[in-house]
């Protein structure tokens, strides 16, 4: 151990002092879900898989591919199964977008489609937290 | 008037508070580089001591609520007051008497026992064993510590601090007195529960020790008064060992020099049970103290 | 010391324990006469849980079982659905998966090394092994996207794939680790101060070993040869066989030496497996109902075997799935060895067996039902009230 | 008596072949449900008796107590001994009647069963007959004693908010 010892008077200290210097994060890193609405067609295959009921897709007009999809970044576990179970491509978790938090939970509920679908749940639903889609 | 501003304000009282506070910062501070981190900043242990005087003191039912206030003054009291005989800051003693040398010795073991009495008046499971820990302890490193002090006095006939220092006239005792040195320094380490000695306080058995009832002010007392005691047993050893203290480049060099090498003993070996701390000591120790004071005996005949 | 007896507990909160579970110890002086433990405190209700969600989502839930050995809960979840719906996951599938468990344990024991030498109060050999820590965490992240929960299993498959980069990191990541290793082995063999609190502690004898019926490296430490690696290879582990690593001692010391051996037969495993990582796809086709059946699926996690019993009636969701946690096969064990031993070993012995109370307590969190801060408090109060009128 | 179409492995599929003809007095059924895997179907008076031969025999470590409840409509539970030996696995099936569920103990034979059985009775119900009642192991000190979560009927209490 007194090799070590001496050997780290010599050295840099190994803590990294985030925030303050901010190292890479790997590419396969998995951050906040990012839903386009191009290519979805409301299959639901997302919803039923995802394990930590995160992810809501509200259907306006399934003909004329209307949704918006309800997304809670505090209760997804980032684990991307549904990524992997969107057949058309629909869903990425940025490897960007990782520092999230924030300081009430009303933050964390984002809404993702056309802005005025988006208008239309909202003004539709006041609720913040809907029990479900 | 001008005593009493010593012995409040510097170089007694606040000075070897903010002293001891500041010294904690580089034991803190060198454990974490040796450790290959980076350690707290400057102000951590003040603000960690502040923190503590702020916060809430609880007092736990069954326990002797005047015993359990007064303790960490007592604690904390003798601590400072034991600092009075030496040479603090380079400065001559705020107060030296013939015999000064054994009273300092029982101050610092005062706290020591405020910390046991403490320890079983809280009425925890932890508090009693780590209270029977420290007197275990106690008793295996207070005969050793007490002689290696003595070595150095009993050449000169004096037991008055400054004196024995006048009159090695800044001769480097460790070199002469090795085990005395080496024992004194350990035994400081037991007498503050410092790792590899810290069985007494170990978290990861007995929570906190005697001191698991304890929190705010109590707590932030007790916690001083160690950090002064650590403080003022360098002082000693590095006046009594190294060569006495002229001023204060000397004060700040040699008691950083002993603190270094406390805290590398520190980083390098795991935590004793204490029954192999009481062995190592009854074992060492007290061996070694004998070696030397039988050499000190042929010498001085 | 005296001979009076009092009883001394441990936990649910105390700075040995990193998860919660209570041990009520009657000592003489410092010597331990009797123990008795709780163990609950970290019951989630998964195996409940588990009967309410279809078969992808509880890849998920099972391996949050466990922060540790995640890799390893969902794996063995994965394997055994694979088995029970007759799919079997492509070569290149298995062989990351193989991949991933090997460096999970590599991550684990690094973690147990630091754990327990804090336990022993050497706080240097904690730090440093834990910066070391970083090494494989940073790997893992790099291969994963996650530190702990790597998600990596997919039902029939997974979902990374190893990259010529990723290679060229493991490569020099491993090199680093088995020189650091090698030096950590040294250590804990060598080192005086050391040794006196692992050196002939809470030893278990190999008799005493199989009757407590314990497994996992506490097992090989007291020369019992049991690794479900080794016995029953699954995943990839037929083609790149991994020798078992036993010593006789049984004690403290002989934990920590077969744990960091363990730790060089993985740094060889996955240089092996890095080097012939079979091409192809990574997926095979799973149905989302499954149908009728029983399986027994087992693996070596790094704390040794772990059980599943999948039972599918046919559905989305499974009937029946009952984990078996190595923890809950070890720490029946830890009553016996402490035995007569000092107060100031409980620690060490406790985490001797490498204990995860998260994954040995699972299953009952049912309603949601979010409290207030107002309501927690409250209802922290009324409960010590209650407790203080009841004593 | 092996499906050849299993990939049991020769010296797993001896072991299991052995105590199956230790244990052949006492098993009603058996089947070889997966590759190194035996099930054997015992009835309740039998278990103690065979899994004592296994202990004697040293045939393996009891891996796990599965407790199966097949609902309130069948009326039927089971309840698993896994002993896995090597690459074998042998479970001993104990079929029961759900309201009057009960085995025997088997800690005087397997004492690292203990945990198993306190982890049977309190989840599943099922009651172990020479089992000492110890407190609870798994469940909260105030949970309802009547309810076993993982019996399939299991009536979850409200949740005491204050």
């Amino acid at each position: 151990m007194l090799r070590d010892i001496v050997g780290a008077m010599f050295q840099k200290p190994i803590t990294e002092v985030y925030p303050f210097e901010r190292v890479d994060v790997p590419p396969a890193l998995r951050g906040k879900l990012l839903w386009t609405a191009e290519g979805c067609t409301g299959c639901m295959l997302c919803v039923k898989d995802c394990p930590a009921d995160a992810i809501h897709l509200i259907t306006l007009d399934k003909a004329a591919k209307r949704f918006v999809m309800e997304y809670h970044v505090d209760r997804c576990i980032y684990c991307g199964q549904c990524v992997q179970s969107c057949r058309f491509d629909c869903l990425t978790l940025q490897q960007d977008t990782w520092e999230l938090a924030a300081e009430s939970q009303s933050e964390f509920a984002v809404w993702y489609g056309a802005p005025e679908d988006v208008a239309t749940v909202l003004g539709a639903a006041p609720a913040p937290d809907r029990g479900e889609a | 008037m001008l005593t009493l501003l010593a012995m409040l304000v510097f170089p007694g009282g606040l000075f070897l508070i903010a002293n001891s506070v500041a010294y904690e910062w580089v034991d803190r501070k060198v454990v974490a580089r040796l450790q290959n981190r980076i350690g707290p900043r400057w102000f951590q242990p003040f603000a960690d001591l502040l923190k503590l005087l702020t916060k809430e003191e609880v007092i736990p039912e069954g326990a002797h609520v005047a015993v359990f206030i007064i303790l960490p003054v007592i604690a904390l009291a003798s601590a400072l007051t034991a600092a009075l005989t030496l040479p603090v800051a380079g400065l001559s003693p705020v107060y030296s008497y013939p015999g000064d040398l054994i009273v300092t010795v029982y101050l610092l073991s005062l706290l020591t026992l405020c910390l046991s009495i403490a320890g079983t008046n809280t009425n925890s499971q932890y508090g009693v064993i780590g209270a029977m820990r420290i007197l275990t302890q106690l008793f295996a490193y207070e005969a050793p510590f007490l002689l290696a002090l003595l070595g150095p006095a009993f050449l000169t006939g004096s037991w008055q601090i400054n004196e024995v220092v006048a009159a090695h006239g800044g001769q480097w005792l460790l070199f002469a007195q090795p085990i005395g040195f080496v024992i004194a320094v350990l035994s400081l380490m037991g007498k503050v529960e410092l790792s590899p000695f810290d069985a007494p306080e170990a978290e990861t058995e007995v929570v906190a020790g005697a001191l698991t009832e304890y929190s705010g002010r109590g707590l932030a007392l007790f916690l001083l008064g160690k950090k002064v005691v650590l403080l003022v047993g360098l002082l000693l050893i590095a006046a009594l060992y190294m060569g006495g203290i002229a001023n204060p480049l000397d004060y700040i060099v040699k008691t950083l020099l002993l603190l270094l090498i406390i805290t590398v003993i520190q980083a390098l070996l795991a935590r004793l049970r204490i029954d192999q701390t009481v062995g190592v000591w009854w074992h060492y120790g007290v061996l070694g103290i004998f070696i030397q004071w039988l050499w000190l005996l042929v010498q001085g005949t | 010391m005296n001979t009076q007896t009092f009883v001394f507990p441990i936990g649910p909160q105390h700075p040995a324990l990193k998860e919660p579970c209570h041990l009520e110890i009657t000592v003489s002086g410092e010597i331990i006469s009797d123990a008795t433990i709780r163990l609950g405190y970290a019951h989630r209700g998964i195996e409940k849980a588990t009967e309410g969600r279809n078969w992808t989502q509880n890849l998920y839930l099972l391996e949050r079982v466990c922060g540790i050995c995640s890799h390893s809960h969902a794996m063995t979840y994965a394997l055994g659905v694979e088995a029970l719906a007759g799919v079997t996951a492509p070569p290149r599938a298995q062989a990351i998966r193989t991949l991933v468990a090997e460096m999970e344990r590599i991550h684990s024991h690094l973690l147990w090394l630091g754990v327990s030498a804090h336990e022993a109060g050497f706080d240097t050999l904690f730090m440093y092994s834990w910066r070391d820590r970083e090494i494989i965490m940073h790997l893992l992240e790099t291969v994963t996207g996650n530190r702990v929960n790597y998600s990596v299993n997919l039902l029939g498959g997974v979902k990374v794939d190893i990259t010529d980069a990723m290679i060229r990191a493991l490569h020099e990541g491993v090199d680093q680790l088995e020189a650091r290793t090698t030096h950590y082995l040294e250590v804990v063999t060598s080192d005086a101060a050391f040794l006196q609190r692992t050196r002939g502690i809470g030893t278990m004898s190999s008799e005493q070993a199989f009757s407590l019926g314990v497994i996992g490296p506490v097992a090989r430490a007291s020369g019992l040869a049991r690794d479900v690696r080794v016995d029953a290879p699954y995943a990839f582990y037929d083609e790149f066989p991994v020798q078992m690593v036993t010593e006789q001692t049984g004690d403290l010391e002989a934990r920590f030496v077969v744990r960091l051996k363990e730790l060089f037969e993985s740094y060889r495993v996955i240089r092996e497996l890095i080097d012939h990582l079979p091409a192809g796809e990574l997926q095979a086709r799973m149905p989302r109902r499954i149908k009728a059946g029983e399986t027994i699926s087992r693996i070596e996690a790094p704390r040794g075997e772990l059980f599943y019993f999948i039972r599918s009636g046919g559905g989305e969701t499974p009937e029946r799935i009952k984990v078996r946690t190595p923890t809950l096969c070890n720490i029946s064990s830890v009553l016996v060895t402490m035995m007569n031993q000092h107060l100031a070993d409980i620690p060490m012995i406790l985490v001797g067996v490498d204990p995860c109370f998260s994954c040995n307590d699972r299953a009952v969190a049912v309603n949601d039902g979010r409290w207030t801060w107002q309501q927690l408090r409250q209802y922290g109060i009324d409960y010590y009230r209650r407790k203080g009128d009841s004593c | 008596m092996s499906d050849p179409n299993l990939k049991t492995t020769p010296a797993a599929a001896a072991a299991l072949k052995q105590a199956a003809s230790w244990l052949a007095a006492w098993t009603s059924t058996s089947a070889w449900p997966e590759a190194n895997r035996l099930d054997l179907t015992l009835r309740v008076e039998h278990l103690l008796d065979a899994v004592r031969t296994l202990a004697e025999q040293r045939w393996g470590i009891l891996s796990a107590i599965t407790g199966l409840d097949h609902g309130p409509e069948s009326g039927r539970m089971e309840v698993l001994y896994h002993f896995c030996a090597g690459a074998a696995v042998l479970t001993l099936r104990i079929d029961l009647a759900r309201e009057t569920a009960v085995v025997p103990s088997v800690c005087d034979a397997i004492p690292s069963a203990r945990l198993y059985e306190q982890e049977l009775r309190e989840l599943m119900g099922v009651g172990v007959d020479g089992l000492p009642e110890a407190g609870r192991l798994f469940l909260a000190d105030d949970w309802p004693t009547d309810i076993h979560p993982l019996r399939k009927d299991a009536q979850m209490p409200e949740r005491k908010t204050p």
